[in-house]
């Protein structure tokens, strides 16, 4: 099966990050074809690499960049929500890139489930 | 249909309004802090066995385990990560929020 | 061609958070490309089509407007949940938009027959 | 003491909870989707109208205005923001969120 | 020296965000202050103090050790909403801490005498 | 009167940043002094001059960088919060500044009010 993910929400503050990360891995485990994690609201703050959390805690932004660079899946921040959250190409971690809604909706076209994680 | 609900009975009605829109049959899976709804002997137990009577209901292992809620309602069935993909697998999604 | 029912459910009050005005412009966007969308409003989000909203004194930008003029963009199904409606104090005549009201039997069935559902 | 409420009562059981401890004669500001909670006709009105019995009810206007609720609760006062600076003046402060 | 009456209100589940570990946090700084610091557990705050917590599986740190340590910090004053414990099934014996009950309106009157209140 | 004002919520996404502005010049009219703006949990982003709003809404970061310099009002954020959310000075807004908790409670001890603002 081929998979869309869309995230709402925000790194640390809310588990739907954590959550949305933990069901691509098993979606991968399990053969099926995570193709993008779409971030929309506060979910593109989810893709700036200055973020810098303590030693022995996970890193959200690094998990994403692997995630693209292991398994090809896109991460892609939406421009609007991320102009106004101080998100652009400057600071995001690589393998993610900023995108347009039409790219949501190709997303929600072309694959056979898009699932939402949010707050 | 595969329904999921992310919040808590206690803190959100989400919980009602989801299954107001419930068709029989399709299964219902508590994730993240919606877990404590399936949680025994809480306020909510009568409303989720009512539910359970017409349709299947699910709740995240790990989301379980992460809060210590040991013991939960009788029929309803835990899943890991892999589950959670199976359910998705098997059936289209709403997500409540 | 490949055409999805996708649904957009609104679910939050305006102005409290952005999530209505975000799923909005999800909505025209997706508009343009010629899937089959409907948008319910249940719960707080029927309060996002309340007429006589007025933005200026919260220094938001208002789009109960926006909302209106759906049809424009070819978006024609919008349905309301009656009970949200109803708890609400509110009739069709308080809303902006001549959206149909339907029972919750008649929203579960419809939710069903989607391929793609987004809360807002 | 001013106890501040900014969440739909339909969303949210702060209302309530908060109402649990509020002292009498204490002001109860409602703002931003808060003010869903004083609209006339809706299914608040006798929680509200019992509370006011024993405490001032104050809703913010801007907020009012900007979800177009113009028929509200008899006894509820409205205040803009410097009326809601008075109040901080007044009393001390519970921000409930 | 002005001594501040401080009270921190928990309401939030632990994990699904992190408002009740931020607010952790705060508390641990604020501790060091020589304040008159006080916490109460209200609504799904109660959870954040359930034992048997394991987050290994949603790779999230877990915290509610650290609530069974603040009396090392000095923060000596933990009360527990009667009524949220008993909505949850739970009694004091599934807490990591001893906290003290107490009814809504010894907590309402607990409110009142603070100088600051802030919710987490 | 002397107020601290506690901004937990992040710009755009809820009416908080925007009920804490509203709030705090209303209070800076009636002669009170507001003393300074924490940033804590997402209200971080707040800080972020990176923002770039669609030209017709409000630029919610300057307008707390207009507060500092136009009414001395210290616009603080928690550096553990900002870390966990990508914000550091290298892109904070003029007149706004990365501090501790401990800050934050000499705010909660010195005002008259401390007000919180989030969701």
């Amino acid at each position: 099966m081929k998979i869309g993910i869309l995230l709402k929400q925000g790194p640390y503050n809310h588990q739907a990050s954590d959550t949305a990360y933990k069901f691509a891995e098993a979606a991968i485990r399990k053969g099926h074809t995570v193709d993008a994690v779409f971030l929309y609201n506060d979910g593109v703050i989810n893709a700036t690499k200055l973020m810098d959390p303590p030693q022995d805690d996970r890193h959200i932004a690094e998990r994403w960049s692997e995630l693209n660079r292991d398994h090809g899946v896109e991460i892609l921040a939406c421009i609007a929500a991320s102009k106004r959250r101080g998100i652009n190409e400057d600071i995001m971690i690589t393998g993610s890139a900023i995108t347009g809604l039409g790219t949501l909706t190709d997303i929600a076209i072309r694959n056979d489930r898009t699932v939402t994680f949010g707050d | 249909m595969l329904h999921t609900i992310n919040k808590s009975p206690f803190e959100s009605n989400i919980l009602e309004t989801c299954i107001r829109f419930l068709q029989p049959g399709d299964p219902l899976l508590f994730i993240e802090n919606g877990v404590y709804a399936v949680q025994a002997h809480n306020r909510f137990a009568m409303l989720i066995e009512s539910v359970h009577r017409t349709n299947p209901i699910f709740a995240l292992q790990p989301d379980l385990s992460a809060r210590g809620i040991m013991a939960i309602l009788e029929g309803v069935e835990t899943v890991d990560y892999e589950g959670f993909v199976d359910l998705v697998e098997k059936h289209k999604v709403n997500n409540w929020l | 061609m490949d055409v999805k029912k996708i649904l957009h459910v609104m679910r939050h009050a305006p102005h409290g958070t952005v999530y209505t005005y975000e799923g909005l412009e999800m909505i025209l966007i997706m508009a343009a490309y010629e899937q089959d969308l409907t948008v319910v409003f249940i719960g707080d989000g029927v309060y996002a089509l309340k007429k006589e909203q007025d933005t200026s004194d919260i220094g938001i930008k208002g789009y109960a407007k926006t909302f209106a003029a759906l049809g424009d963009y070819d978006v024609e199904k919008l349905y309301v949940d009656r009970i949200s409606l109803e708890e609400r104090g509110l009739t069709l005549d308080d809303l902006v938009v001549g959206a149909e009201v339907l029972e919750s039997a008649e929203l579960g069935r419809l939710m069903k027959e989607q391929d793609v559902v987004i809360h807002h």
